[in-house]
């Protein structure tokens, strides 16, 4: 029997192609280093750096956010929304009452669990349910917060602002997240269970567990992620303001593609999305570094996006 | 139970129709009778934009799961400016400038495809990397300028034909081939088995590659045609007519019974959705809520249609 | 006491960075523009170094990161149009912490160590209202306003100017409100869809870039023209030209100018060179009035906007007017 | 291997008046059944009866519409999979339940909840790894391998280990829902063997095929259902293949020499595709010929008929290309269309000739799909009943309807008989034959072996490659094996 042979092959296939999920948007991060480097060497320093990827940070945490839903096969289009209003709460009630602003995020958390919870219920199309969403996050965030506005706690703004030993911080935040992530979803034996409950949630149910309370535990995680995401983004923002973040639930969708995943549900690479989030937040902020005349510099961004996701052939051609 | 048996009775894609309708109601009773004839008309009227937009946002979504046009919006907005370039205000260049503008919009069409088929890229990410370089060039043609239509055109948008406004109408007819081509055609019926098993309809003899192709040119093209028309309604083709296009084309499909993960589509229901989303516009407007209270309302009203569907459940 | 007049200062060695929120529609296209003709030509005089503008894709966080790589870059001012008023305020510190200069305009960011170079929005929604008054006197008037986003600050800093204004006019009636969001079609589409719920409207306020698209919006429904106080467009101003010949229409416009954006490189400018400048400058809207519609018309190109060249020297003017409190210069009609 | 003398144990699970609609749609009208501990029950039944139904019930994934429901001596009234899991039941089921994206140590892990905390991935590893070794030696699987990337057949061993593998309950039960349809020769016996030292060691078997031998070599008892009741029970000791078929209501019929050749054929050469390098055979085909591809399960010939599919065609009489069609084995995944009726899955292949002034004729394409799902007596209320609330083996026959109906001078067979009951099989074998009569050229690709006496001559594939001819007299299953384990062949 060839299946011994076979097998060990896939396994090395397997490993292939995990390792191209995450090296292929590293490479791509590097060559967009490398590039920042040439043109400035000034920035390859502790100080450079931490500027680079300071707005990365919020990025992760919200394309964590998606990859959660878009493990489920589901998509989260209230992801940027739902930023906003944490952004909100925080800047108006973390500094002077912090335990409503605990209230209100975890009130949030669970609105984002039940919506998990009618989206699988009602077999609803997430597509659109989550748009709806997103109106009902911009809409309390603007009842909250008609104008820009608010103040971030002092020891937030000064968290984000902490010059940590050896790393950056973003580079600390980004090796927490992609571990603590890696940890839960790839080798934990529950998170086995949610990458199964995304891709075959039939098998999973006639396996004995319930898939209501799954979905809603994803989708709880990703309204905690995202609002890891608020959170940071008001200790670098200093403030709150309902309409900051909608850009992040595409970005949030290119990180997690970049680093692997994909749409049918159950594929999914925290340690791949994570680098997919520092990329493509280089790659927004690149523009600034490359001396493109403004008329061109949206079409070079879609350049530069499709540069960096031009590898996945690559990778098509490794694992047919 | 009669209940259940009368939610079997009304097929899903009704309730856009049916929440339309109840929006009109509503807002009729809060501002006067008089009123009722002109927000319709308002709401057809513009409603026609988003279900043409819309038609080919739902063949795209319909070829398959993952399928999705982002780049819709800088598209219409492309072609409307080449439209009116073209055109240079001369009636006599009407017809060029439409070709010009189908032409361009069906090679946006057919370069997302290639993006997704060549780089393997998931649909969201080609076609929204595409928008940003549609984006530049419509920058490049127009940019500091807001183009205008040839007479002949604004007034083909205005017109009406004994009280009825043509635009719409002529939407409606677009509807109609897209339903009987859904129905009734060899390419409408590749498109659907294509949408739900890509590998089976492969195997059937479909080419689906060419299928799927068609699919995002048609779209580029019905989008490129909202633009002009677009721009012979609003008095011109501006940089940023296509925004609230993106989102809305999206969500009038799937509220429209189109299913998301591909395979099947419905035309009519559009109009529906369309109309629901406009009259939702009237009536938050004309009841005079906050704007955060409109936004509330606006996702509590989606979410509550989409839930309310009755649909076939997985076994 | 602040030195009047151009500062003179060695600037030659110094870059300045334009960072922009959105270039999505024309109006921010010819601000471009009109941004890189006037550095460019510094640049040739030999008064900066370098120049660079980009554009974040109305993304404030992208904005916020672009940001902080200029720091990274070495420019020695940053100029700012913000697509929040605070979200950008963490990236505009750490410019300031790292010396650089930050001139903020068109935008109320609430950043401390930034230059703002930004229009009275008070007068904004004051001029709407006196002009009203001198049409409709002590009548009864009902007003249809067109707002921008929701949630944004320049939308709350108008509209709070508006509901200043409208203190000192108890006949004017707001009837109707909705959301524009600076984009003619969708302005439109906003007036459209609540135009047939509401009574007759005497005059619509506006905030810029709305004008045209509720003038089609009254002209599709057959609703009487109200007066529409126009933002400067090219279009809106024909529009009003060709009723005003037809049926006598008479309005106002006022707006900002594109060329703002030159105002705030001078202002960086002459700060690099040393001159005092507050932390405040307001800059002129430009208005325009019956008499001088033709002169503007015949300026400005088809589908463009009303706009001006800012000179240094005038600029330097704006400066010393605010530092002084006097008048500030006005923006003539061309002849 | 002989069953045991002695009696079976005692009553592990039982039904009584079970009953079970879809709508209008009586999948079970009141069945009785029980397996006790330590036996094998054999359920046999054509396509539709309600094998499957019942099954997905006495595991928890159906909830029945109405009878009642023991396990062990305790009357239960609500029954969810995870319950049965706990008493120690477990099922495989017919549309497999691994997920593709883990690997097996996770997809252990799926079915065993105690398989959790430091170490888990190790010991669900070491857990299937063992299962399977015992069940198929020889088959050393990696545990890390990701199901994806296995064949169908290796991932149904898989599957029928990981529901053998015993953790912290104790395991009563497994049912099986045609286990062997995706296997081939050997994994079959294994499996088979395996069953009978489960039944030794207590566990009660349930074993649902479409193949009666395997019903007769290891079954204690065998059940036959149809139309959703159960119409026979029998010791399947001294029970015979006939009788057995005679208790479905069907007579199998017997088999008739291929006629193709004798009538008169081959006529005009339709297919030449030549192989990959000297090792591998042109395959030929001419009009009124079956060519089968035999040889082992998964050794290039599904591959082969792909690229056959792919390859350019010939000019047929008219000078345009011949048509060909595909009927895919793997239902699910390569042939229906879910969302579609029986009538739309049907006619997909002949809307040209449906079309009438560019528009498909609604009139012809329902009576188009009328005489078809006539012709394979395809059990549904209508031809407007959604495919997949047909049974299978139902979904099959449209699939087949779909190629013949079709215009198709070449229909190439992927394994179409998989889930396909015996009485239909023999309809459908009747069907090939009188087709290519007609003119038509079948190309089959078949994993069981009687299956290869319907055809002219056949291509036996090994490695990839078709390494040998037999024609006519010369496809016998002796000569078909040899030339599949490599023996050499004239
Ligand atoms: N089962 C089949 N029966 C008949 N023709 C088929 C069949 N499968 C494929 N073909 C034909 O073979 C050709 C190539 O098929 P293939 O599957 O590569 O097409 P595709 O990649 O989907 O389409 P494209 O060529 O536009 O990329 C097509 O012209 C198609 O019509
Ligand atoms: N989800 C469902 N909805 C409607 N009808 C169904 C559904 N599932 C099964 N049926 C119907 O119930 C009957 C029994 O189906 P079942 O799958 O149990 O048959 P089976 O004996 O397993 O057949 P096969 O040998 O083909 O697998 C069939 O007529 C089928 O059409
Ligand atoms: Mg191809
Ligand atoms: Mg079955």
């Amino acid at each position: 029997m060839d299946s011994a042979a076979r097998s060990a092959g896939a396994v090395r296939a397997g490993r292939r192609r995990d390792a191209a999920a995450v090296g292929l948007p590293l490479g791509a991060l590097a060559l967009m280093l490398a590039a920042i480097f040439t043109i400035r060497p000034a920035a390859f320093s502790y100080f450079g750096i931490t500027l680079l990827f300071k707005l990365a940070v919020p990025l992760i945490f919200a394309s964590l956010a998606q990859m959660l839903v878009i493990m489920l096969g589901d998509i989260d289009l209230s992801n940027g929304a739902f930023v906003g209003l944490i952004s909100c709460v925080t800047a108006l009630y973390l500094r002077d009452a912090p335990a409503r602003a605990l209230l209100i995020d975890a009130a949030a958390i669970a609105a984002y669990a039940g919506f998990g919870l009618l989206i699988h219920l009602r077999a609803l199309p997430s597509i659109i349910v989550t748009l709806g969403m997103s109106f009902l996050w911009l809409g309390t965030a603007i009842l909250l917060l008609p104008a820009p506005g608010g103040v971030a706690p002092d020891w937030l703004v000064g968290f984000m602002a902490w010059r940590p030993p050896l790393l950056p911080l973003p580079i600390w935040l980004a090796l927490a997240a992609a571990g603590a992530g890696h940890f839960v979803l790839t080798r934990s034996s529950y998170g086995a269970v949610l990458r199964g409950a995304g891709a075959h949630p039939r098998a999973i149910a006639r396996a004995g567990w319930s898939l209501p309370a799954l979905r809603a535990a994803t989708y709880a995680g990703a309204g905690l992620m995202a609002t890891l995401a608020g959170v940071t983004l008001t200790g670098l923002t200093t403030s709150g303001d309902p309409n900051i973040a909608p850009g992040y639930t595409l970005l949030g969708v290119g990180a997690v593609i970049l680093g692997g995943g994909a749409f049918t549900g159950g594929v999914v690479s925290p340690v791949g999305t994570v680098v997919g989030a520092l990329t493509l937040s280089l790659a927004g902020a690149l523009l600034s570094f490359l001396a493109v005349p403004p008329t061109w510099q949206p079409g070079a961004q879609g350049a530069i996006l499709f540069l960096v996701l031009a590898g996945r052939v690559l990778i098509a051609e490794v694992t047919p | 139970m009669s209940l259940g048996r009368l939610r079997l009775a009304v097929p899903p894609w009704s309730y856009g129709f049916l929440a339309a309708l109840a929006l009109w109601a509503a807002t009729t009773l809060h501002s006067g009778a008089g009123s009722a004839g002109g927000v319709l008309a308002s709401a057809l009227a513009f409603a026609a934009f988003t279900v043409l937009v819309g038609t080919g946002q739902m063949l795209v979504i319909a070829s398959g799961p993952g399928n999705i046009d982002l780049s819709v919006p800088t598209v219409l907005t492309l072609a409307s400016y080449v439209a009116m370039s073209v055109m240079a205000g001369r009636n006599a260049l009407l017809v060029p400038g439409v070709l010009a503008a189908l032409l361009v919009g069906a090679a946006a069409g057919a370069l997302n495809y290639a993006a997704i088929a060549a780089l393997r890229l998931p649909p969201i990410i080609a076609t929204l990397a595409w928008s940003f370089v549609f984006e530049s060039f419509a920058f490049d043609i127009g940019g500091q300028t807001r183009l205008k239509p040839p007479a002949l055109l604004s007034d083909f948008a205005a017109a009406r034909w004994g009280g009825v406004q043509i635009v719409p109408l002529a939407v409606m007819l677009v509807t109609l081939l897209a339903a009987v081509m859904l129905r009734r055609t060899i390419y409408g019926r590749h498109l659907l088995a294509t949408g739900q098993s890509e590998r089976a309809a492969r195997l059937a003899g479909i080419a689906v590659g060419r299928v799927r192709l068609a699919a995002y040119m048609l779209c580029g093209a019905t989008g490129a045609l909202a633009g002009v028309l677009l721009a012979g309604f609003t008095g011109g083709a501006s940089l940023n007519m296509g925004r609230s296009y993106l989102l809305s084309s999206i969500a009038v499909v799937v509220l429209g019974g189109t299913s998301v993960s591909g395979g099947q589509a419905n035309a009519v229901g559009i109009w529906g959705a369309a109309l629901f989303f406009n009259l939702m516009t009237t009536m938050l407007n004309s009841f005079g809520f906050q704007a955060g209270a409109r936004f509330l309302l606006t996702g509590a009203l989606i979410i509550l249609i989409v839930a309310i569907v009755p649909r076939r459940r997985a076994a | 006491r602040a030195q009047d007049g151009i500062a003179t200062g060695n600037t030659s060695a110094m870059s300045i960075a334009f960072s922009n929120s959105y270039a999505g529609n024309s109006f921010r296209q010819v601000m471009i523009k009109s941004f890189q003709q006037i550095a460019a030509q510094a640049e040739k005089e030999h008064l900066i170094k370098g120049y660079t503008v980009v554009s974040a894709n109305n993304s404030v966080t992208q904005q916020a990161a672009q940001i902080e790589n200029m720091i990274l870059q070495g420019y020695k001012a940053i100029i700012v149009l913000a697509g929040s008023d605070t979200a950008l305020n963490g990236a505009i510190k750490d410019a300031c912490g790292a010396g650089i200069v930050v001139v903020a305009f068109a935008s109320g960011v609430t950043e401390p160590c930034a230059y703002r170079v930004d229009y009275n929005l008070d007068s904004y929604g004051k001029a709407e209202l006196d002009f009203l008054a001198s049409r409709f006197g002590n009548r009864k008037v009902n007003l249809l306003e067109i707002r921008g986003m929701a949630g944004d600050g320049f939308d709350k800093r108008l509209h709070a100017g508006v509901e200043k204004a409208l203190k000192a006019h108890p006949n004017f009636k707001i009837v109707g409100q909705v959301y524009g969001q600076w984009t003619e079609t969708i302005a439109q589409k906003q007036v459209a869809s609540i135009l047939p719920s509401l009574p007759r409207i005497d005059a619509v306020l506006t905030q810029g870039g709305d004008g045209y698209g509720a003038a089609m919006a009254f002209q599709t429904a057959h609703r009487p023209m109200p007066v529409i106080i126009m933002g400067n467009r090219q279009q809106e101003l024909a529009l009003w030209s060709k009723l005003h010949a037809k049926t006598g229409y008479e309005t106002f416009s006022l707006g900002a100018t594109p060329s703002v954006s030159q105002v705030a490189f001078w202002v960086a400018q002459q700060i690099l060179a040393g001159k005092k400048v507050p932390k405040f400058v307001e800059v002129p809207l430009l208005t325009i009035h019956q008499a001088d519609l033709a002169a503007w018309l015949a300026k400005i190109p088809p589908g463009g906007v009303a706009n001006a060249t800012y000179s240094q020297a005038l600029v330097a003017k704006i400066i010393d007017a605010n530092v002084h409190h006097t008048a500030l210069p006005g923006i003539p009609a061309p002849q | 291997m002989p069953p045991p003398e002695e009696a079976p144990g005692a009553e592990f699970l039982a039904v009584r008046a079970a009953r079970k609609t879809y709508g209008a749609v009586h999948a079970l009208r009141g069945v009785d059944f029980a397996v006790r501990r330590g036996e094998i029950v054999g359920l046999v039944g054509h396509n539709g009866a309600g094998k499957s139904t019942l099954m997905n019930i006495l595991a928890g994934t159906v909830q029945r519409s109405g009878g009642g429901f023991r396990i062990g001596a305790v009357e239960v009234g609500a029954w969810s999979p995870h319950q049965a899991q706990a008493h120690g039941l477990r099922c495989v089921f017919q549309e497999l339940s691994l997920c593709a994206n883990l690997s097996l140590a996770e997809n252990t892990r799926i079915l065993h909840r105690s398989l959790r905390g430091p170490g888990w991935r190790a010991r669900a590893g070491a857990l299937i790894g063992r299962v399977i070794e015992e069940i198929f030696p020889g088959l050393r699987l990696d545990p890390a391998t990701r199901v994806a990337d296995l064949p169908i057949g290796l991932r149904q061993m898989v599957e029928i280990a990981r529901a053998f593998a015993v953790t912290d309950a104790p395991l009563g039960c497994v049912i099986l829902d045609e286990p062997t349809s995706a296997l081939g020769h050997e994994a079959t016996g294994q499996l088979l063997s395996h069953l009978r030292r489960a039944a030794a060691r207590g566990i009660g078997c349930i074993l649902i095929t479409h193949r009666l031998d395997e019903i007769l070599a290891v079954c204690d008892r065998a059940v036959v259902m149809v139309d959703g009741a159960i119409v026979a029970e029998r010791a399947v000791s001294g029970l015979t293949r006939g009788e057995l078929v005679g208790l479905m209501g069907s007579i199998e019929a017997a088999r008739e020499p291929a006629a193709g050749a004798a009538a008169g054929f081959p006529g005009a050469a339709m297919i030449d595709h030549p192989g990959r390098d000297g090792g591998d055979l042109a395959v030929r085909a001419s009009a009124g010929e079956i060519v089968g591809f035999a040889g082992l399960d998964g050794h290039g010939q599904r591959e082969r008929l792909r690229a056959l599919l792919a390859a350019p065609r010939a000019a047929g009489p008219g000078g345009k290309a011949l048509r060909m069609a595909y009927v895919a084995g793997d239902r699910a995944a390569e042939g229906a269309f879910s969302l579609w009726s029986i009538a739309d899955n049907l006619t997909l292949c002949s809307l040209r000739a449906l079309t009438r002034c560019g528009l498909i004729a609604p009139a012809a394409e329902r009576d188009l799909a009328r005489v078809w799902v006539g012709r394979l007596r395809v059990k549904a209320p209508s031809i407007d009943t959604p495919i997949l609330d047909l049974s299978g083996g139902n979904q099959q026959k449209v699939l087949f309807a779909r190629a013949l109906a079709s215009d198709a001078a070449i229909i190439l067979l992927d394994d179409p008989m998989r889930g396909v009951d015996v009485g239909t099989k023999q309809e459908v074998y009747r069907m090939i034959r009188d087709e290519a009569r007609q003119g038509r050229c079948f190309l089959w690709y078949t994993t069981e072996i009687e299956e290869l006496g319907n055809c002219d001559r056949l291509y036996v594939f090994r490695e990839g490659r078709a390494v040998s001819e037999l024609a006519g007299a010369a496809i016998t299953p002796a000569r078909v094996l040899e030339a599949s384990f490599g023996g050499r062949h004239g």
